[in-house]
């Protein structure tokens, strides 16, 4: 292997404390676990973690102290496994900032990011209490004076992606929904993507996003889990379940993160 | 006898599916198992053709079994085409999108919703999980469709802690009863078959008007009963119960 | 056949005079020819062709006396080609007003109405005279109070959009460069597929426009002709270097638009 | 001999190819075959790792043969990725595009570009094709190569009629010689070899220091022309002339 292929530890240690860190996937779909992991091991503190939807990794960066923020429309997990209890603590005790967006003001900040201009605006929001809670501010058009909400620019330090394939140079092959992989990798500065296998070539149409856009590549087989992979496993339901249990109290969180995460090697 | 004993997941599945209309663009997101089931039976019943979308990206997708979580990649199988959540917002913003269905930890009276916080949003008693799209779908969808699979007091609260979304509020629907929203209001439009008018007056939390007049939801037919059996055998449908 | 399908003449016939109607496809690379030809035939006048690089379809509206105005970065043919002279003209004599865009700024402005806001920030245009002699306007960052130039919505009445292949319910799979075409039928208020075949059904990754946003099917075999449709057949050079040459004088472009289009029916 | 017969693209291709460095991200767009052939032709000399962009959305395509128009789909042939104009303009946009090729009907002394109108913008003498995606791509792009296949003082004028797009102009490179922005102004870099300073003088509409002094751009290596006959049998490159 050669090109942009480095080791998980390798790629996660580019990433600097304090950092804005885009993670790729919904709820318990195709997250960047692994990668989410390797972050807990090496200690990283002060990340603003920016997801739409967001779940086991910002729950297990939260619980391991990994998280200053999180900029996210929605953190909890899918029906079976109830609420993100380590970051609701963690945003009760003041420990992590709840930044909440909407889920689409994520996606306008980072389009705004990837367009190269300083804010989008964005439809709806009207009768909110969110945007003068975060302080969304306003702006009017300057063609007929209609007023909306105005979402910042969200630009990632570096996005990280879960794809089921990826060649040597980054072009990388999302299988099943996208999400909002694609859009992360533009906006961000810098993309991490962790990957099933490194292939030797993919197929221009299969490629969701191009190597140009990626600056490391990490093989990480299995490296959603215990989130699902589209047409490579399942979401690892004892594991969920055990987490969801574990995260009830902080002791219990902090001996899951130990046992199963801090002292293991990449899965 | 609980209430997923009793059938009420199926009452509400029906509830919802007949609400939608032939030809309507119908949104769900994560945690949506009642709306991902009631759309797809309104697809093979009242509303055939419906376009469903869902947060996995499927147009119309017709999946081989139904996934406990709603952001499953099962929910691209045998999709027409493929969109991403981005260009779902999109729609809704632009006036496309006929339903959406949208829940909240706490409702108001206006059909308003609370996904944010309990107590002060800056310094919360308890940390919600956030409105995900409602702040952008509420008010730019035509119809927005709420459901909870709990109706108590405390959720259908006089006044919420956080507005974090508000908008096109057109029905809500729960284990016991119909709204409709009127006028900015929501009234009681029907309660389900064996609830009494009392139990809805004392599992909320704002006033409403019910009483012996306030019609009865239809329960299931047995053609809607069939196709739920059919779609959903794993009964899906109760996993919020 | 059923759905959506309709005849190419009855597609055409959705289109009211004075209507903004974008075309998908890029300077002699599918364009929808035969829809233009038919909108020739049919007589429609005063239309706002948007386009961010049109050819030979723009320049034979104007020669036609379809179009009222061009919202477009570029108008010419390629280098084979030389320049677009009927739009020239139409511009030059005041028949037709040459609404000049950077092809950005059609992007720009169909994200905007793709995305239900008035505007859309767009990064660039310093030192240009454009935004003054366009009356571009300048919107300030609300949180930064950095400027950009603000693109008004660009929302057609009609996009139309010709593809390689597309099914009765108007789910559309391009070949090759997508161009603006998907986001064109985002925007606009309605879409006209024409297709080189309609097919029974697509496989989801195929699809490039979802049926949902299509209104009408056409059934369109070498519709893109004289421009070239990738994967199906290369542009037509006598037809294109014909109109070229006849496209010089006024009466050279009118007898060419009688004899080759206007008393033809669809080829 | 004309311009074509004697080698005077091919002199341009090299001459444009050498400006490229190994690792950039290189855009172009519509009516371009000076810059795809130099393109090509850095990718196989000195710049192996330049990421080759262009308005057919091929990411390094490997075309079988050179198109005429510079849109085409065999653009896309071997390409390791697909993108979109927008996603080319987005990355220009936030400062991930190193080069851009553009050109103009006229080029002013500060490498500034008209492709608008002669005479006035709204009453013109002559409408011109328009300026595509230069007004976002010269102010944005790190550094952008103006080309032109022709050399007068009508095209390098000291005044322009309109200014279409302004910005990070680099260098300019003409059948006759090769300008570099020093400052903000145009200045003489080098001349090709057979062409005489007075020729560069007045073939320019601004003023230019030239003289024996000015250095010569190094003709076609032969290891360059034998490329060049190799990914351009046809002559693609000339096609421009």
């Amino acid at each position: 292997m050669r090109g942009k292929v480095v080791s998980l530890p390798e790629a996660i240690a580019m990433i600097p404390d304090g950092a804005v860190v885009a993670l790729g996937g919904n709820t318990v779909h195709r997250s960047p676990s692994a990668a989410v992991h390797e972050i807990v091991r090496q200690g990283r503190r002060g990340l603003d973690v920016v997801k739409t939807a967001g779940a086991y990794d910002v729950d297990l960066l939260c619980a391991a102290g990994c998280a200053a923020a999180v900029s996210a429309g929605f953190i909890g997990f899918e029906t079976p496994f109830g609420m993100a209890l380590a970051y609701r603590r963690a945003v009760e005790t003041g420990a992590v900032e709840a930044r909440e967006h909407v889920c689409a003001s994520v996606i306008a900040g980072l389009r705004a990011a990837a367009q190269g201009v300083p804010f989008m605006p964005i439809a709806g929001m009207t009768g909110s209490d969110l945007p003068a809670a975060r302080g969304f501010r306003m702006v009017a058009d300057p063609y007929t004076g209609a007023e909306t909400v105005a979402m910042a620019a969200i630009a990632p330090d570096v996005a990280i992606i879960h794809v089921q394939e990826a060649d040597v140079d980054g072009n990388a092959a999302i299988t099943g929904t996208l999400f909002e992989d694609v859009l992360m990798a533009q906006a961000a500065k810098r993309v991490i993507v962790t990957t099933e296998r490194v292939v030797d070539r993919l197929p221009m149409d299969r490629v969701t996003i191009p190597g140009f856009l990626v600056s490391a590549v990490a093989e990480a087989p299995g490296g959603a889990a215990p989130c699902g992979c589209a047409g490579e496993y399942g979401y690892d339901r004892e594991w969920l379940l055990a987490w969801g249990a574990a995260a009830k109290t902080a002791e219990g969180a902090a001996a899951f993160v130990v046992d199963r995460v801090a002292t293991v090697a990449a899965r | 006898m609980s209430e997923r004993e009793a059938g009420v997941p199926e009452q509400m599945a029906v509830a919802i599916a007949r609400l939608l209309r032939d030809g309507e663009t119908v949104f769900h997101g994560v945690a949506s198992p009642l709306p991902m089931v009631a759309t797809l039976l309104a697809k093979r019943t009242c509303a055939p053709g419906l376009v469903y979308l869902s947060i996995a990206g499927g147009v119309d997708a017709e999946p081989g079994y139904l996934p406990e979580t709603t952001t499953d990649p099962v929910l691209l199988e045998n999709a027409r085409a493929r969109v991403t959540l981005s260009e779902i917002f999109d729609l809704s913003a632009r006036g496309g999108l006929d339903v959406a269905f949208l829940s909240g930890v706490q409702i108001d009276g206006q059909g308003r919703v609370n996904m944010s916080a309990i107590g002060a949003f800056d310094r919360p008693k308890v940390r919600l999980p956030g409105g995900a799209g409602s702040a952008l779908l509420m008010p730019t969808a035509k119809r927005v469709i709420l459901w909870r699979a709990k109706h108590d007091p405390r959720i259908f609260v006089e006044r919420l802690d956080f507005v974090t979304a508000a908008g096109n509020v057109d029905r809500v629907v729960t284990p016991l009863c119909v709204f409709r929203s009127i006028d900015g209001r929501l009234e009681v439009e029907s309660i389900h078959p064996g609830v009494t008018p009392e139990q809805v007056r004392t599992a909320t939390g704002f006033p409403v008007a019910v009483g012996p007049e306030t019609p009865v939801t239809p329960p299931p037919t047995a053609a809607e009963a069939a196709v739920l059996r059919e779609i959903d055998p794993a009964r899906i449908v109760a996993s919020e119960f």
